[in-house]
């Protein structure tokens, strides 16, 4: 049974995510679309919250919504004028949409629900220290991320220079 | 009222289609970036839940989705960089204008 | 591996693709043309030779001059090569063939350089085809032998090249997936459990571990994939069109020649390998190939373009080959490798003339043509021998395999077979039919065009070439024991004493 | 007896026949022809050197203490082994009625290689017609010394494909191009039954070979088991079909169509293919397989009918024809099926097989006097220039000798003591009335239409009225004497041959049989043919008009037997509207459209199936993400469906 | 920290030595010394190729706690990809020195040294969180990558698209992973492979995660239906980007699939994905085929050519074998040769002319002889005609997958064989246009950059001896037949 605190908080949260979702990709304004980003994103780093793993949900506030959302207003800002408004949708395309949402959300819901074993409670976990997560970070040990760590800056760099050569006017 | 796996993961499908929903329908690039933040948050979001319920003795669930985030942060800026650079030659980015090249 | 006198038959058509790149004009491409084939018909006149010799000091080896090079070790894949009474037979006509048809590409036009370049690509596939025992290079030669054709035809050709060149080419590579499938299939039977699987075509009917069960499926895969290429019945369709836009060469070494390869391919693989799934199954094939004969032989009657004339009677021969293979003993075989080698020549000779006497007179239709034998006497009898030997005149060469065949299959216990031999046979009226409407056409009869009085008889090299060809129709229809038995030889009556069949 | 002989008559011919083919058009036309016949003249003696040996040297080869004759195979040599037992053997088989053939077959052809100096003079092709002569003396002589069944049928093709090259050696005329077409598919269409039959036969009894299968014919009989096919024994269907080959060759109805357009070749030609040796090689083949034929009392009674129906009818028919070599030409049908049905009615146990013995005498006797005949019109046309009889008419004074040999042909086929033909034919017609009255009265009857319209040909050539020959600016003569000579012989052979004591020679078993007159039969047949010419005299040796006051009075009969009744329209149908028209149209069709169709419709399909999915490739990408994402859930869902179920 | 673990990782630091000396070169050296940098990448890069034939690579190495590995076979397949590299860098040489794309070429090849590192990594990688990294680095700077040809509207959509689509298909394939994560609780390919073992094997949602799985990969590979990026990608990009993209992208995807589906799910295969890749596999090769069929542009016809190739390659996964596994890299290396061959043809035309359509290539036999000779080659050996080493690759790749032994495989090997009938038809489209078709117009005669033909050159060598040369073959049999990666699946 859980405390009636985390389960308002976590009715909040889930709330939040299906809403903001929601919101997020049928408002026609697209600024208004990335602020419900920036809810939705907002709710999960409670959620990682929740789960206590704050490390991650600082992570995710500040990479994400601090991070991508800024860059994505910026470039809504970019190439569009204010006041602009997407057209309505065509309920065909709709539709379409809708369609594939439902079939994904119906396979890959009873795919999960299939699986009892999901039905389990919030098991204790001591929390988890900056150490522990430095140490397996750069570990080379079972469950060690060094190697990821090190290729995923090698993307990174990549990443970057893909982007300038490819936001260079020239 | 017991709050189990169960209870996570269903919003997390539920951002997910949302995603799915808003790349099929969205007719602005950015917009349909959106829709993948959505696509990949839900994922990241997939990875801590089972990470924390089922297997709360290891963090490799939790470090995917470090990693993730990365990941679409990289992805982020490079697609913006590529949105952008398609605006600056059509001066749009309605993606129903991207079918030059078909069938 | 250069002491094995059947690695020349790829040696001598590599070196004279060198030869060729090296050609500067006209002339030195002919000498290259003409002096290879000579030698590689030089070649298989020794090889056939030498196997006489080794038969006659006592040589029992199902094949001789047996040699294997090791190619994809790991699978088991050689380069494995020797003959057989056949593959020597086959070696010989395609040599000649190779020969006549340089001759009669005399002033092939345009790019003749890549004419010849093609034309020997094409013999290599023949050659290689007919050395190879091991079935991974055999189907290798066999399909080079395929491709080349697509742009002889496509470059060369005349009337809808395009569109014949494309169906033959996918009709014969339709063909050849069946067979693919087959021989992977045949190489993953073909030793018993556990023991050392082997492409080789004599260890497999050595190994004799194919599964019945997997021969059902294999043989009709083989059996079509190889039947594409005899033309069998329904997949003839190429034929026709293929034959009636190639140049001269070309249809003369595709009828003459590759269209053996089917036949060849039929008995040396699909047959001798899966003698079980054969005797059952060939009553399927044996409707069909039937029909292919007769049906074969009625279109050919009112076709009233040339080429096509022969190309359906070809449809009606080659039934007959693929017919007699499926009769399953030895004299209706024999009958069959003597009905290729007939075929092939006499085919070879009439594109060879169907050629001589488009390029004159620049039509194929034989309702514009009339009286030929007044313009061009030479040809024109030419023509008519073709004609005699293709409805089966005793003397040349179509007589003797047809009857073979006949009196073999007619030798089949099982009723069923025997009706269809009858059949078979009525074949013999309709094409005395269609060669006679043909012949009473075009060469008999008051000249249709009076431009076509000034029109000149055959050079040099056509008659060469078309001499050649008769002499040896006719040597085989005089001499038809000296064939036979070369033949003959070759099919060891175990095959057939195992399955309890004659 | 040495090989040496028998081989040079047959290659004699066969390297004049290469020899004028390949080199003859460096020659001239005289030097082509004198080597020809030279070399014809040569074979001629050495088979008559041959017959003499055979007949009458006693050699024990020929002749055993008995005074049976024997058959001899001087050589035999291995062409083609199918099997240990079925083998092709090329080989020389002398027995009387071989070397009998040799003997009609080289003297024909002789006589016609000189006459052909003459009558082909200076004809374009000269050569070739020399070099075709040859090759069907080779055929025709190998057919008829043939040691076993197989070898006859290859020559048995081969005199086939020259009389084919010889009815067309006009090329240049339609008509003898048809006519040359027509002769090779008819009787490659029967060759078809001969080969089935040899199929069936050899299947049973694993022998090619006639000495085999003669020998002991209760062994062939045995061989077949007792085996049936739609109601019939199994040897009787081989057999018919054998005969079938027989009748394609030697026309008998209803194969008989392609003879009378034959003529379109050179007359000596029609006398030696078409009327003295090809033509018989049916009688032949049934005569040579006769045991065989024995022993299936059906085979042998299909045989007579048919030889009966076709002597009558070939008979009427030529009481109606105007081209002259036409009406020779259905009496050689008619006198062919007299053969037949003296073969047909033959038994041992009538006169010791009499009927064979008559068959082959008539065969004998015929081919001298039809050549004649032939001859003698060849020499009419060569004066006249025209076959049609309309155009002569009292001829006799201006070509005497012609007009006498013809004569005598006339009589002797008429069957007027002592001229040959009436030897030969009361021997049939004794055979026929001893095996079945009926028979016996019908060939009577023939024989008695048989001499009404040979002398009413006779007639209307040499007598009738005389047309105006001056008016054309030519005036008919005899020929030169290399026509004449052939046909003064003939006439002289015609006369005499009737009293060769053929019976002590040729008979069934080879045992000597003395031929006795059977004065009733003969009596009446020369009655009857003595009354058949009185008619023809009365309607024909003056112009009048009796004889279309008769044509009238039967008009229906008389236009179906002037158009052969119908025969050759009703051929005409079969092979155009029936095999062109439904079959090898639609077969072609169903080629091209149904089944290249087909393989044309997959490449079409291809382009279709290519032309409906394109819209997958719309150039969206929320289709393709759409596509995708449906793809991938359908991807699960289906291998969960299939998995769990 | 034990950094001596890297040191399993020769090639990759290798790799990132050549991209360090590019980049460095490309920053520091002056600009005279700038135009030689095709020239010196191609030689660092050749270098590096060279040093990675040593057989002293060739061992078995961990590292990482069984994250990464490495062994013979991959050290193979890595070096089969370099040659491939090297061609196409040989091949750009020219593209690069143009004047558009002076400026840009330095991070050409740091992106295209970056993504075949990503290559690399997805390869070697043991742990999921690596071959996602690998994944997103071998696709997202070639995302950068299309959009180089600034001049065309083509390529800038085609980078959109290709970026889209590569992130949604990644999202999917996270998205099976955490399924697969919550049903094992390890991203470890052994022990994923050891958890669904244990576990009652068959459950709903592993199937999915499978599926989601498959299909992320096979986005990459763009098998049908996950394919239809691919031919706008192909179309819209520049021309050395798209060959790079169809021929190492895809070999080096094609391997890491093998390595995937066997090491982790190979215990699922008989009962899941034999069927799941049974039908991708026809799919892929029909519709691929079916497409290929229309299209005209030479590049968009590559591309849906390359998809159909890449359902053939899949035979190689599906077989389940060694052969399998060694005809999969045989088929990656000759069809590296023949693809790059056909792209340095239209490459070469391109850069000269700038014509791209089928008809343009009319008549091309009469004034270039020795490019058409190159391409009629190249599309022999892509059709699988003997003697060009596509045939052979075609025929052991047939092998391999028949050893499988089942009926069904032979149905599908029958329906592949029966695909390569309108394949070759398409094919010889091309050789039909460039030797029979006349054209008014046709590319006049040039003389390509040495560059170019020192590409064809190696690229029409391959083709021509890789197959007959036998020992190439052998020497992937031989390398393969040890591996027990497939023991006791069947």
């Amino acid at each position: 049974m859980e405390s009636v605190g985390s389960i308002i908080m976590y009715l909040i949260i889930a709330l939040a995510i299906i809403v903001f979702s929601v919101l997020a990709v049928t408002t026609r304004k697209i600024l208004r679309s990335a602020t419900y980003l920036l809810f939705t994103l907002f709710a999960t780093a409670g959620i990682y919250f929740m789960m206590d793993y704050q490390f991650l949900g600082a992570v995710q506030i500040a990479v994400y919504a601090g991070g991508i959302v800024v860059l994505v207003v910026f470039s809504i800002l970019l190439t569009s004028k204010p006041g602009d408004k997407a057209e309505k949708l065509a309920s065909k395309r709709r539709a379409i949409g809708l369609l594939a949402a439902f079939a994904m959300l119906g396979v890959s819901g009873y795919a999960l629900l299939s699986r009892c074993g999901f039905f389990a409670q919030l098991p204790a976990m001591g929390d988890v220290t900056m150490d522990q997560i430095g140490d397996q970070l750069l570990g080379t040990g079972q469950g060690g991320m060094l190697l990821p760590f090190e290729a995923i800056s090698v993307l990174l760099l990549a990443c970057i220079i893909g982007g300038i050569v490819v936001a260079r006017k020239r | 009222m017991d709050i189990t796996l169960m209870y996570y993961l269903i919003p997390s499908l539920v951002m997910f289609c949302c995603g799915v929903y808003g790349f099929i329908t969205r007719k602005n690039m950015i917009a349909i970036l959106i829709s993948l933040e959505l696509m990949l948050n839900a994922v990241d979001i997939n990875f801590v839940v089972f990470n924390r319920f089922l297997f709360p003795g290891q963090l490799e669930g939790m470090f995917f989705t470090l990693f993730a985030i990365a990941i679409a942060a990289a992805e982020t800026a490079l697609a913006i960089a590529i949105i952008i650079n398609i605006f600056r030659v059509a001066k749009n980015i309605d993606v129903r204008d991207l079918t030059k090249m078909k069938f | 591996m250069f002491e094995n006198i059947l690695i020349y038959f790829v040696v001598i058509p590599l070196v004279m693709l060198g030869g060729l790149a090296l050609c500067k004009n006209i002339k030195q491409i002919r000498a290259v043309a003409v002096v290879g084939s000579l030698a590689l018909v030089g070649l298989s006149i020794a090889l056939l030779l030498g196997y006489l010799e080794q038969r006659a000091a006592g040589a029992t080896a199902e094949m001789l001059y047996v040699d294997s090079w090791s190619w994809f070790a790991p699978l088991n894949i050689n380069l494995a090569v020797g003959v057989d009474g056949i593959s020597v037979a086959m070696l010989l006509l395609s040599a000649i063939i190779l020969l006549t048809g340089s001759f009669a590409s005399w002033k092939i036009e345009p790019l003749p350089k890549e004419f010849f370049l093609w034309l020997i690509l094409l013999s290599i596939g023949v050659f290689g085809f007919f050395i190879s025992i091991d079935l991974f290079t055999m189907f290798m030669f066999y399909e080079v032998a395929l491709i080349p054709m697509y742009l002889l035809i496509g470059v060369w050709g005349s009337g809808n090249k395009n569109y014949s060149a494309m169906k033959l080419t996918l009709m014969l590579m339709g063909g050849s997936a069946f067979l693919m499938l087959g021989l992977i299939g045949i190489y993953y039977h073909s030793a018993p459990e556990g023991g050392q699987l082997t492409w080789n075509i004599i260890e497999i009917a050595q190994n004799n571990a194919i599964e019945k069960d997997w021969q059902y499926f294999l043989f009709p895969m083989t059996f079509v994939g190889f039947g594409v290429l005899g033309a069998m019945f329904p997949f003839h369709t190429w034929s026709p069109d293929g034959h009636a836009s190639a140049p001269t060469a070309v249809s003369m070494l595709h009828a003459g020649v590759l269209m053996k390869l089917g036949g060849y391919g039929c008995f040396r693989v699909a047959i001798y390998l899966m003698p079980e799934a054969a005797n059952e199954l060939a009553w399927i094939f044996l409707i069909l190939t039937g029909i292919s004969v007769v049906y074969g032989a009625f279109s050919a009657c009112v076709q009233t373009d040339l080429k096509y004339i022969n190309a359906y009677s070809s449809v009606s021969h080659c039934g007959l080959v693929l017919f007699a293979i499926l009769m399953l003993n030895t004299t209706a075989m024999t009958g069959a490798i003597m009905q290729m080698l007939s075929h092939g020549l006499m085919t070879a000779l009439f594109f060879a003339l169907i050629g001589m006497i488009y390029g004159r007179t620049h039509t194929r239709d034989i309702r514009m043509m009339g009286g030929l034998m007044k313009i061009m006497p030479f040809l024109a009898v030419c023509y008519v021998i073709a004609g005699m030997a293709s409805l089966g005149l005793p003397g040349l060469s179509g007589f003797v395999a047809e009857m073979t065949i006949f009196i073999g299959s007619f030798q089949h216990t099982d009723m069923f077979h025997r009706v269809f031999t009858i059949v078979a046979c009525c074949s013999i009226v309709i094409t005395a039919v269609y060669i006679l409407r043909v012949v009473g056409k075009l060469l008999f009869g008051p000249v249709q065009d009076k431009h076509h009085l000034e029109l000149t008889d055959a050079t040099w090299w056509e008659r060469l070439s078309t001499i050649t060809l008769i002499v040896c129709v006719a040597a085989i229809g005089c001499f038809p024991n000296f064939f036979n038995d070369l033949i003959k030889f070759t099919f060891s009556p175990e095959i057939f004493t195992v399955l309890g069949i004659n | 007896m040495d090989q040496i002989t028998p081989l040079l008559i047959l290659a004699l011919p066969l390297c004049m026949f290469l020899f004028l083919g390949l080199a003859g058009n460096k020659m001239s036309h005289k030097m082509a022809g004198i080597l020809g016949t030279l070399g014809m003249g040569v074979t001629l003696i050495l088979a008559y050197s041959t017959a003499f040996t055979y007949f009458f040297s006693g050699n024990p080869d020929f002749i055993d203490a008995a005074g049976n004759r024997l058959q001899s195979v001087i050589f035999d040599f291995t062409w083609l082994e199918f099997t240990e037992n079925l083998v092709i053997k090329l080989g020389f088989l002398l027995d009387p009625i071989s070397a009998m053939m040799l003997v009609v077959i080289t003297t024909i052809s002789f006589m016609v290689h000189l006459y052909s100096l003459g009558y082909m003079h200076g004809e374009k092709g000269f050569q070739r017609y020399y070099a075709f002569l040859s090759l069907f003396s080779f055929s025709m002589l190998g057919l008829v010394v043939a040691t076993n069944i197989f070898q006859m049928y290859i020559f048995w093709e081969l005199v086939g494909a020259s009389s084919y090259l010889l009815i067309g050696f006009y090329y240049t005329k339609p008509s003898a191009v048809s006519a040359s077409k027509k002769a090779f598919i008819v009787t490659r269409f029967a060759d078809l039954g001969f080969l089935i039959g040899i199929l069936i036969l050899s299947f049973f009894t694993e022998t090619f070979n006639f000495i085999d299968m003669t020998s002991a014919p209760e062994n062939v009989l045995a061989s077949t088991g007792g085996a049936t096919f739609m109601g019939a024994s199994v040897l009787t269907w081989a057999l018919v079909l054998i005969f079938m080959g027989g009748m394609g060759k030697s026309a008998m109805m209803p194969l008989h169509i392609w003879l009378p357009d034959a003529m379109e070749g050179p007359t000596p030609v029609s006398a030696l293919i078409h009327a003295a040796t090809m033509v018989v090689a049916g009688v032949y083949l049934v005569a040579r397989m006769f045991p065989v034929y024995l022993m299936e009392e059906a085979a042998l009674t299909i045989v007579t009918v048919v030889g009966a129906l076709t002597a009558l009818y070939a008979a009427i028919v030529a009481c109606t024809q105007v081209d002259i070599k036409r009406v020779l030409a259905f009496s050689t049908i008619s006198q062919i099926a007299f053969m037949m049905v003296a073969l047909g009615v033959a038994r041992p146990e009538i006169h010791e097989g009499v009927g064979y013995m008559a068959s082959m005498f008539h065969l004998f006797t015929h081919a001298m006097f039809k050549a004649l005949l032939f001859l003698g019109a060849g020499a009419l046309i060569h004066a006249v220039h025209s076959n049609d009889y309309t155009a002569m008419g009292g001829l006799r004074k201006y070509m005497p000798i012609t007009h006498i040999t013809f004569l005598i042909g006339c009589l002797a086929i008429a069957g007027i003591p002592p001229f040959a033909g009436f030897f030969s034919k009361d021997e049939i017609l004794v055979a026929a009335f001893e095996n079945n009255m009926l028979w016996g009265l019908w060939m009577t009857a023939v024989a008695g239409l048989t001499a009404f319209y040979m002398f009413r040909l006779y007639y209307r050539i040499f007598w009738w009225n005389t047309p105006d020959y001056e008016k054309h600016g030519h005036v008919p003569h005899d020929a030169p004497w290399t026509m004449t000579l052939p046909l003064i012989i003939l006439a002289t052979v015609s006369i005499v041959a009737g009293f060769i004591p053929f019976g002590e020679l040729v008979t069934w078993n080879r045992e000597a049989y003395h031929i006795h007159l059977n004065w009733t039969v003969a009596t009446t047949s020369v009655l009857v043919a003595v009354v058949a010419i009185l008619i023809a005299t009365v309607m024909y040796r003056k112009e009048n008009a009796i004889s279309d006051k008769i044509a009238n009075s039967v008009k229906g009969l008389w236009t179906a037997a002037y158009n052969r009744f119908y025969f050759d329209e009703l051929y005409i149908f079969i092979t155009h509207k029936i095999i062109f028209n439904l079959v090898s149209r639609p077969i072609a069709w169903f080629d091209r459209h149904i089944i290249d169709g087909t393989m044309d419709m997959f490449a079409t399909m291809a382009h279709k199936a290519s032309g409906a999915i394109k819209g997958l490739q719309s150039g969206s990408i929320q289709t393709y993400v759409l596509v995708y994402l449906l793809g991938a859930l359908l991807l699960g869902v289906v291998t969960v469906v299939c998995v769990m179920l | 920290m034990d950094y001596s673990q890297f040191l399993a990782m020769k090639q990759e630091i290798g790799l990132l030595v050549v991209f360090l000396l590019v980049f460095l070169y490309d920053t520091f050296m002056p600009k005279k010394a700038q135009s030689n940098l095709p020239g010196v990448t191609c030689l660092f890069f050749a270098l590096f190729t060279a040093a990675c034939f040593c057989p002293c690579l060739l061992t078995n190495a961990e590292s990482f706690s069984g994250m990464y590995e490495s062994s013979a076979v991959i050290v193979t397949i890595k070096n089969i990809l370099n040659v491939g590299v090297l061609i196409v860098l040989i091949q750009s040489m020219k593209w690069a020195n143009s004047e558009m794309q002076i400026m840009r070429r330095g991070e050409f090849y740091e992106l295209l040294l970056v993504t075949l590192f990503g290559m690399y990594l997805m390869i070697s990688a043991r742990h999921f969180l690596l071959f996602v990294i690998g994944l997103e680095a071998a696709s997202l700077p070639l995302a950068a990558m299309v959009a180089f040809d600034k001049k065309h509207y083509e390529s800038h959509e085609a980078a959109v698209k290709y970026i889209m689509t590569a992130v949604f298909s990644s999202a999917i394939f996270m998205m099976g992973l955490s399924f697969v994560y919550g049903l094992t609780g390890t991203l470890y390919f052994d022990g994923i492979a050891n958890a669904i073992v244990g576990e009652d094997q068959l459950n709903v949602l592993l199937i999915v995660a499978l599926a989601f799985v498959i299909s992320g990969v096979g986005f990459k590979l763009s098998l049908v239906p996950f394919h239809l990026w691919t031919a706008d990608v192909y179309q819209g990009a520049p021309t050395s980007v798209t060959s790079y993209l169809s021929v190492i992208s895809k070999g080096a995807t094609a391997f890491a699939f093998l390595v995937i589906m066997v090491q982790v799910f190979g215990t699922l295969y008989s009962q899941v994905w034999e069927w799941m890749l049974y039908g991708l596999i026809i799919l892929t090769i029909t519709i691929g085929n079916l497409f290929a069929l229309r299209q005209s542009n030479m590049k968009r016809f590559l591309a849906f050519s390359s998809i159909s190739q890449a359902g053939y390659i899949m035979l190689g996964v599906i077989a389940l074998n060694t052969t399998g596994m060694a005809s999969l890299l045989y088929y990656i290396l000759v069809y590296i040769f023949s693809n790059l061959a056909a792209f340095g043809v239209v490459s070469a035309i391109e850069n000269k002319t700038g014509k791209l359509s089928m008809e343009d290539y009319n008549g091309l036999y009469k004034t270039n002889p020795r490019l058409s000779f190159a391409m009629m080659l190249a599309m022999f050996s892509l059709a699988g005609i003997p003697p060009f080493a596509g045939f052979f690759s075609k025929f052991f790749i047939f092998t391999g997958a028949i050893q499988q032994g089942s009926i069904a495989i032979y149905v599908l090997v029958l329906i592949a064989l029966i695909n390569t009938i309108p394949s070759l038809y398409y094919y010889l489209r091309v050789v039909k246009a460039m030797f029979i078709n006349d054209s008014e117009t046709p590319i006049e005669s040039f003389r390509s950059a040495t560059s170019e033909r020192l590409g064809l050159w190696i690229s029409v060598g391959g083709i021509i001896l890789l197959g007959i040369v036998s020992c190439v073959y052998n020497y992937l049999l031989d390398l393969t037949a040890p591996s027990d990666m497939f023991a006791g699946l069947l």
